[in-house]
């Protein structure tokens, strides 16, 4: 089997981060932007386990996990508000929550 | 595990414990004052517990922690503010609708997050530390969720962190694929041939900078500040300005000291850019701001703009510069919402500026109080706000860095345009005595305003004998142990 | 002895004193009675000193009473000192001051702030003093502002009207012009001698000036603004005119005796500077004969009889200019003690018509007095007599004489300076004629509504007596050579050098006569038989226009209104808000407006601020490489 | 010792004036009375039995000192020195003081306890400003003065006193942080240069400077003193405060905040910096000179007669800046008789402008007029001082005055000749008050009550001291003479910029 070199696997996670970024500018639903962090963080995962392996070390795959975790216990909160926000809203659309200005 | 590790590690056990054991008390449904009570002497071992920690420092332990006199320091800190938030939270929260027991679990949790970060010296317990704060302050901004401007607040921060803590994430990816450690100390050490950054490495500290700005809330990562300030509740929004703005300022100023990337003019030289546009424009929104706690939000930016300053001498005089400043900073703020939490009620909170109107006639303790945080931030001399700016001032133009000395002078000018502003709403109007409210639960009320007449006797005792405080910052130790894994 | 020369100013400060603390409680009896009395004293101690004086030529009386300010060199003392020139002012200064005083206890007895009239007039009596017994310049300076102070006050003493206010500080303002002047003359003196003492300077100056004769010039030149200051010569005289707002006794002591010939007193005083300055002494001797012959033509056109008055003053302190610029030094002093008491006697007179036809100034309303008031009559034609020169039985004959004489005959002496008096004599006795033609004769215009009693009369005739027999205590030496007053002062200022033949006065004194014959007979032909030929010639063009032209007082003060002071008040009123202050405010502008672009940006849209943190992002990437 | 009294004195009376308040409302005036009687007693008892060293002028121009150690790490002590300067300053402050609360006797009726406090911790401040040799200290107490005077301003002002009192914070705390930064700045190259880290004057005093360098330090100082003083572009706050603040507050504005600038200059500028203050000393004159022209012109424009009599303290304060930057001992006499003759005459000024307040219920002049009719006193006193501040001899400003531009005479002629244009134009401002306030008709008001017993008594003390002042200045004049001496001992050595200058002991 072939071993991808550490510099494509980083691109990848690089264009995937890119991808996520876009993604949370772009969406206006909120449930969009939340699933593109999640794309962000898995992208930061990928590089690190890219780079465990480069160096032979478990501590990249360690990290992940943790990012795993991490991604896990925020996406619960997420989803939480957003079913108080739509339950005050009606909507899922960011730009109605802009009542706080100036 | 050893006992010295067990004695070194008990303020952070003594918190985790906390959490459950609050947990549990909920669980046996005590009343909200028994918990406050309990969790209370919990914040209180804890802090205590700081004075155990053998003088055997450094104490390492490898490779995630390292616990020296700085963190100690910085820990006492941030347990502290977690302490005095903890006292104001009952006057607060009695007669919000939302039950408040659960919040207390989450303080702690969120408390631990800071304190790891202040004594973590490896990415991973940075990362842990850091998502153990913002996960916990997540449901904490959102907390009164019956009400649009916490759920505002709560989304907000939510989604930007996450956000930036991706950022954090890949910086630190990079910065492993560069150096092949995640130990601050192994990254300094591969870093010590190194004239000039290698590109990838520079990237990712870029991107960490990202991270690490928007939890500081640094210009130009700091527009969320001043909405999640005001949507949170009161004492969150406290524990957010203080506690976990601490907690991560310590951790990147051990960071960047132990990798001694500061010798980088790169670093140094965006962190200067980072500073000065930090203070101009912080003091700037702030200066017409009608809001208390926007205004403090866009204070706090300026503020951690002045804190820079400390770092980038990267002289004998930075660290205890720093903690100085951080500390002063920590207690004008604190007693500021102190007053601000016990003065709202149970339907809204006490923002607008309008409401201290002639506060000082009505009830002089906490006017008074206000209005010496309120001098202390401006940096005012007599308070304790004043030596700390001194002390900047100091480590800046020490290092001729004359540019950032008189930035920081011109902020501080612009900032006392609105710090009196509050001070002319206090003491204006007549002397009739209104009534004051939060006459409910009389033993907090209390307690909170003596804690925070406390809060501000050190400010007035440390603007004029700094001596004790500034004696002991000045040998505080940073890491000291290299301890190879 | 020597010592209590002090006394002579310490009485009427102590008048003052009392009057100023104790006014609202004194009767009107014990007000006057201090106000009269204070300064009666000091013209008794003051006549004692100069008999001493004369009896002991040698004698100097010097007191030393403390040390005023001693830095480094500099010490000027409070040290009063009274030599010739000194006991001469002292003489007229208490003595025409104790008769006014006198005449004032009458005068004033219907005005509500009696005490405040007296309690100024002591205090000018302190300071005339203190100026001409001051032994250094500091000292004299003292005096010298705190006469101007007085004259403001007396100038004004009848404030609800505002005109009065103005003519007083017109008259501060522009003697406080002069007084700078002399200042920095001070300056200047102090550091070319290391002293402001009177005597020690006087003697020090020529070696010092040796060197740098243009140094000399300077001063002396600022020594004269100062005086011309003071004595309302040309250009600054335009405020003598209107000081007469002020009451008659006020214009007979302050704008006619005394205040106004400090001027001569300090030129006197610092003769040694003008003799080293030729040039600034040549330019008094031109000033003087101008402003008299401006003066006199102004007199000959006016109205109001205290107009005419002050305008003959000015023109007769122009004599003195021109006896002291052509260096007759003895004769300006005599000249400034004849014409003291004569014009004294003038206005006091002048006052007391004026009081008894109601207030009427105008002289073409009066008419006809000569049976009514015939004391003032008598006396008043006395007055007009010596101000009009009329030969050997009035004193202004002498005087006046003299001036003319050595503006031929004295060292500096010039044809055309003579001749320039000599027609200043010749109007001076015009208008003289005018005036008491007009008040006395001719048909009775207003009625005479009160009489004056003894303390107006007594004064009008002591004076009349002096400025008769005044005269012959210095007689011309074709005469019979009897000079006791200029030898008395050669004690103190120079002899009179002369470059003409002495045998040739005659010839001056015959010319002399017939100006002043000739001015009489001009006056009485116009305005008593109303000659047509020269009723036709005055109603020219030409001369209406110079009528209107010397009536207006040459239209000096709108010279000055519209190059001074408009613009001035220009300037004040457009930059009233503080032009630099704005700059300030524009600051604080720009920053307000930039709060709010910023607090703009603050939308509370979420994906705006995402947005933001990317674009923070990239520019801080963008740093980085950059750096 | 007597030196650390005089500030603790004040500040425990304000203290006290604070409690005071609840006993009755009365109670905190007569608390500030005594102590600022005690102050002026403690303050005349050390100059008379200090009169007879201070007349053989010694070497070491110090009378007593007082150290403390303060915040040793960084060489902070807390060190009071007094000379003559100082103790002609001090007196002059324990008098503004009593006077200062003289005039508030009724003036302030609400919030009186926090009034006396803020009033006597100003005067605290004024005092430690004029004692402290520690720069550090220094600053501190050039702060503790400025807090209460805002108060004082913002609280008991007059209509737009948020305005004025906000102006003038941020003018003079703008200033001193920049003179802060200098400070700072000096106590790093001379610790760089010496290893001794230190911010007490006399170790700051010799050290050697990088002339790049030293001009911008001095700057710093001297821009926040002539902010202070106020010296021409500067003087914008003035108005706007004086108008704005009650009697009180101008009183001790005009009186004592004024002459810190000044003190400062002669204290801090000259002897630190001598070259650089040489090499300024043209450029400040000049404008020195406009200030003297420049705030006569805007005096004679003006309506409102505080902001009027504040017009006429930027003219004076311009004389003071020519005297001290001629460097001579006429001049820098004249100086100091400038800043009591001053502090006096203007003072009296607002205590006046005051009472006509009190009595008309305006500061308006065009709506005054024939007052001496009414309040022949009040007309008198008027007058009296009006005709001191257009310096007329017999007052103490004219000593002042004149030996100021006889002293700047010898310096620069031209500028001295301008300068003395000032006295035209003092005259006639000065004038222009008393004719539209005491002369003139009078129809707009009926029966208005003059002079109060303690009105009588306060002018009665000033007038006196003013007159004495002008008539018999000496001791003055010997008490400020040690230090003078010294400042033009310094100045004639004209050292070049490399070598050491000695000041003090």
């Amino acid at each position: 089997m072939t071993t991808a070199s550490i510099d494509n696997v980083l691109l990848l996670a690089g264009l995937l981060f890119t991808i996520g970024v876009a993604g949370v500018m772009m969406r206006k639903n909120i449930f969009f932007m939340l699933l593109s962090v999640e794309i962000m963080l898995n992208a930061a995962g990928l590089a690190f386990i890219a780079a465990g392996s480069h160096w032979g070390q478990p501590d990249g795959q360690v990290m992940f996990i943790f990012i795993l975790a991490m991604a896990a216990a925020e996406v619960s909160i997420g989803l939480s508000l957003i079913l108080q926000i739509y339950h005050l809203h009606k909507s899922l659309d960011i730009d109605n929550l802009k009542e706080m200005n100036g | 595990m050893a006992p010295n590790d067990f004695l070194a590690l008990l303020p952070l056990l003594i918190l985790s414990i906390a959490a459950v054991l609050v947990m549990m008390l909920i669980v046996a449904n005590q009343s909200h004052r028994v918990i406050q009570m309990a969790s209370l002497f919990l914040f209180l071992t804890s802090f205590l517990s700081l004075f155990l920690i053998p003088v055997t420092l450094p104490y390492a332990i490898a490779p995630l922690l390292l616990i020296d006199s700085f963190g100690v320091y910085m820990m006492a800190l941030i347990v502290f503010s977690a302490l005095v938030v903890n006292i104001i939270s009952y006057v607060y929260f009695e007669g919000k609708e939302e039950g408040p027991k659960e919040y207390y679990v989450l303080l702690f949790l969120c408390t631990l997050g800071a304190c790891i970060l202040a004594v973590s010296q490896h990415f991973v317990s940075l990362f842990l530390g850091l998502e153990i704060l913002t996960i916990g302050l997540y449901a904490l901004i959102a907390y009164l969720r019956s009400r649009q401007r916490a759920i505002e607040a709560g989304i907000k921060y939510l989604i930007l962190a996450a956000f930036s803590s991706a950022f954090l994430l890949f910086g630190m990816a990079l910065i492993y694929v560069q150096t092949g450690s995640m130990s601050f100390s192994l990254i300094a050490h591969s870093l010590a041939l190194e004239t000039d950054l290698p590109a990838l490495f520079l990237l990712g500290i870029g991107m960490m900078m990202v991270g690490i700005g928007f939890k500081l809330a640094i210009v130009p990562f700091h527009m969320w500040a001043a909405d999640v300030y005001q949507g949170a509740p009161l004492p969150v929004t406290a524990f957010i300005a203080t506690a976990s703005k601490g907690g991560v300022l310590a951790v990147t100023f051990r960071f960047l000291t132990s990798i001694d990337g500061l010798r980088f003019h790169v670093l140094s030289a965006s962190l200067v850019v980072l500073a000065m546009v930090s203070i101009l424009l912080g003091n700037i929104l702030a200066l017409q701001q009608k809001n208390l706690k926007r205004l403090l939000a866009y204070s706090s930016i300026a503020h951690f703009g002045y804190l820079l300053v400390a770092f980038v001498p990267n002289s004998p005089l930075s660290l205890p510069a720093m903690s100085f400043y951080l500390s002063a900073y920590l207690i004008s703020t604190l007693a500021a919402f102190g007053i601000m939490a016990v003065r709202s009620d149970g339907t809204e909170e006490a923002e607008e500026l309008a409401s201290y109107t002639s506060l000082f006639w009505q009830s002089p303790l906490q006017a008074s109080i206000l209005g010496l945080a309120m001098l202390s931030l401006a940096g005012i001399p007599l308070t304790v706000g004043f030596t700390g700016k001194f002390y900047l001032l100091a480590a800046a133009i020490q290092n001729n860095y004359w540019a950032l000395a008189l930035v920081l002078v011109l902020g501080s000018i612009l900032g006392i345009y609105y710090y009196l502003r509050v001070i002319n709403s206090l003491l204006k109007g007549g002397t009739t005595t209104g009534a004051l409210p939060k006459t409910a639960f009389p033993y907090f009320l209390v307690l909170s305003l003596v804690m925070l007449s406390l809060l501000a006797l050190f400010i007035l005792g440390l603007g004029v004998f700094p001596e004790s405080l500034i004696g002991y910052l000045k040998d505080l130790q940073m890491g000291g142990t290299t301890s190879v894994y | 002895m020597q010592t209590m020369l002090w006394i002579i100013p310490a009485l009427p400060l102590l008048g003052f004193l009392l009057l100023i603390s104790y006014g609202s409680r004194l009767s009107r009896r014990q007000t006057a009675a201090i106000g009269v009395g204070s300064v009666l004293l000091s013209a008794c101690a003051g006549l004692y000193a100069g008999g001493q004086l004369l009896l002991h030529p040698s004698l100097v009386y010097e007191v030393t009473l403390w040390t005023w300010i001693d830095i480094g060199d500099f010490h000027p003392a409070i040290a009063l000192r009274m030599d010739a020139l000194a006991a001469v002012f002292v003489f007229v200064i208490t003595l025409i001051g104790a008769l006014i005083h006198l005449y004032s206890a009458e005068f004033m007895e219907k005005d509500p702030d009696y005490s405040r009239f007296f309690a100024c007039m002591n205090l000018f009596v302190f300071a005339m003093l203190v100026l001409v017994l001051a032994d250094n310049l500091l000292l004299l300076y003292l005096g010298w502002e705190g006469v101007g102070l007085c004259s403001y006050l007396l100038i004004g003493f009848w404030y609800e009207n505002p005109a009065n206010g103005h003519a007083a500080r017109k008259a501060f303002t522009m003697t406080r012009i002069g007084d700078t002047a002399l200042a920095i003359g001070l300056f200047c003196i102090y550091y070319a001698c290391k002293s402001l003492n009177i005597v020690d300077i006087s003697t020090a100056a020529p070696l010092i000036f040796q060197q740098n004769p243009q140094e000399a010039t300077l001063i002396a030149f600022l020594l004269l603004g100062g005086a011309l200051g003071k004595s309302a010569q040309l250009p600054l005289q335009t405020w003598l005119p209107d000081a007469m707002a002020g009451p008659s006794p006020v214009s007979a002591l302050i704008h006619a005796a005394t205040m106004v010939t400090a001027g001569v007193y300090l030129i006197a005083r610092m003769y040694v500077f003008f003799e080293l300055a030729p040039a600034v002494q040549g330019l008094i001797a031109v000033i003087g004969a101008i402003t008299l012959l401006v003066a006199g033509l102004s007199a000959l056109t006016q109205y109001d009889i205290k107009r005419v008055l002050a305008y003959s003053t000015i023109s007769q302190i122009g004599y003195m200019f021109l006896a002291l610029g052509v260096g007759a030094w003895t004769a300006a002093i005599f000249h400034f003690m004849v014409h003291a008491f004569f014009k004294a006697l003038l206005f006091l007179g002048a006052g007391a018509i004026i009081e008894s036809v109601n207030h009427e100034h105008s002289m073409f309303r009066m008419g006809g007095l000569r049976k009514k008031l015939p004391i003032i009559f008598w006396t008043f034609m006395v007055g007009t007599a010596s101000l009009a020169a009329i030969p050997l039985v009035t004193a202004g004959f002498y005087s006046k004489d003299q001036i003319l004489w050595y503006a031929w005959g004295a060292r500096h002496g010039q044809a055309w300076l003579w001749s320039m008096a000599w027609v200043g004599a010749f109007i001076t006795a015009a208008y003289s004629a005018r005036m008491v033609l007009l008040v006395f004769w001719g048909p009775l215009k207003t009625e005479v509504t009160s009489r004056p009693r003894w303390s107006i009369t007594f004064p009008l005739i002591a004076l009349a007596v002096c400025s008769t027999w005044i005269g012959f205590v210095d007689l011309p030496h074709n005469f019979g050579h009897f000079t006791p007053f200029s030898d008395f002062l050669h004690h103190t200022l120079p002899l009179t050098e002369l470059r003409a033949d002495p045998t040739t006065e005659w010839m001056f004194q015959i010319l002399a006569t017939v100006a002043t014959v000739g001015g009489l007979l001009l006056a009485y032909s116009y305005y008593y038989i109303h000659n047509k030929r020269l009723r036709h010639l005055a109603n020219q063009p030409l001369f209406r226009r110079l009528h209107r032209l010397w009536l207006a007082g040459w239209g000096f003060d709108k010279l000055y209104q519209t190059f001074i002071s408009r613009p001035f008040l220009w300037v004040t009123k457009a930059n009233k808000a503080d032009g630099v202050d704005q700059l300030y405010s524009a600051m604080a502008n720009i920053t307000t407006s930039l709060n709010q672009r910023m607090a703009a940006l603050q939308s509370g849209s979420l994906r705006w601020y995402i947005m933001g943190m990317v674009l923070g992002a990239i520019i801080l990437f963008g740093l980085q490489l950059l750096l | 010792m007597t030196l650390i009294y005089l500030i603790v004195i004040l500040l425990a009376g304000g203290l006290l004036s604070l409690l005071a308040e609840r006993r009755s409302p009365h109670a905190p005036r007569w608390v500030a009375l005594i102590t600022t009687c005690a102050s002026l007693v403690v303050g005349l008892l050390f100059w008379i039995q200090h009169y007879p060293q201070i007349i053989q002028s010694p070497a070491d121009h110090w009378l007593e000192r007082f150290q403390v150690s303060w915040i040793p790490s960084f060489g902070i002590s807390f060190h009071l020195a007094i000379d003559g300067l100082s103790l002609i300053l001090l007196t002059l402050t324990s008098f503004m003081g009593i006077l200062a609360v003289g005039c508030s006797w009724n003036e302030i009726q609400e919030k009186t306890g926090f009034y006396y406090f803020n009033l006597l911790w100003v005067l605290a401040g004024v005092a430690g400003v004029f004692m402290a040799m520690d720069l550090f200290m220094f600053y501190f107490f050039w702060e503790v003065m400025l807090i209460p005077m805002y108060f004082l301003i913002s609280l008991w002002g007059s209509e737009k006193r948020e305005y004025a009192a906000i102006k003038f914070f941020i003018f003079t705390q703008a200033s001193g942080l920049l003179m802060f930064l200098a400070i700072l700045g000096l106590y790093y190259i001379h610790g760089q240069n010496t290893g001794v880290y230190s911010f007490d004057y006399f170790d700051l005093l010799g050290s050697t400077l990088p002339p790049s360098l030293a001009f911008w330090l001095m700057l710093g100082f001297a821009i926040a003193f002539s902010v202070k003083l106020p010296l021409f572009p500067f003087h914008s706050w003035l108005p706007d405060a004086h108008g704005e603040a009650p009697t009180a507050g101008s009183l001790l504005l005009a009186g004592l905040l004024l002459k810190t600038g000044a003190y400062g200059l002669l204290r801090f500028v000259i002897p630190l910096f001598p070259d650089q203050a040489q090499a300024m000393a043209e450029p400040a004159m000049v404008l020195g000179v406009i200030g003297i022209l420049y705030g006569a012109f805007l005096a004679f424009a003006q309506t409102d007669l505080k902001r009027l009599v504040a017009y006429t303290s930027v003219s004076h304060m311009g004389f003071v800046v020519l005297g001290i930057f001629a460097f001579n001992e006429l001049a820098l006499q004249g100086v100091v008789m400038q800043l009591v003759t001053h502090a006096i005459s203007t003072g009296a000024l607002f205590i006046l402008a005051g009472m006509l307040k009190e009595r008309l219920h305006t500061r308006n002049i065009d709506q005054m007029g024939g007052l001496w009719s009414r309040m022949p006193q009040l007309g008198t006193l008027g007058l009296v001082f009006a005709l001191a501040s257009l310096g007329l001899p017999g007052f103490g400003n004219f000593i002042a005055e004149f030996l100021i531009l006889m002293g700047a005479f010898e310096e620069s002629r031209w500028l001295t000749v301008v300068a003395a244009l000032g006295l035209i134009f003092s005259a006639l401002y000065s004038l222009r008050i008393v004719q539209k306030i005491f002369l003139g008709p009078q129809e707009r008001y009926g029966e208005l009550p003059d002079f109060t017993v303690r009105e009588r008594w306060m002018m009665a003390a000033l007038a006196l001291s003013i007159l004495w002042l002008g008539i018999y200045p000496q001791p003055i004049i010997n008490t400020a003479k040690p230090a003078i001496v010294q400042l033009v001992k310094l100045m004639d050595i004209k050292p070049d910029t490399t070598s050491q200058h000695h000041y003090g002991p």
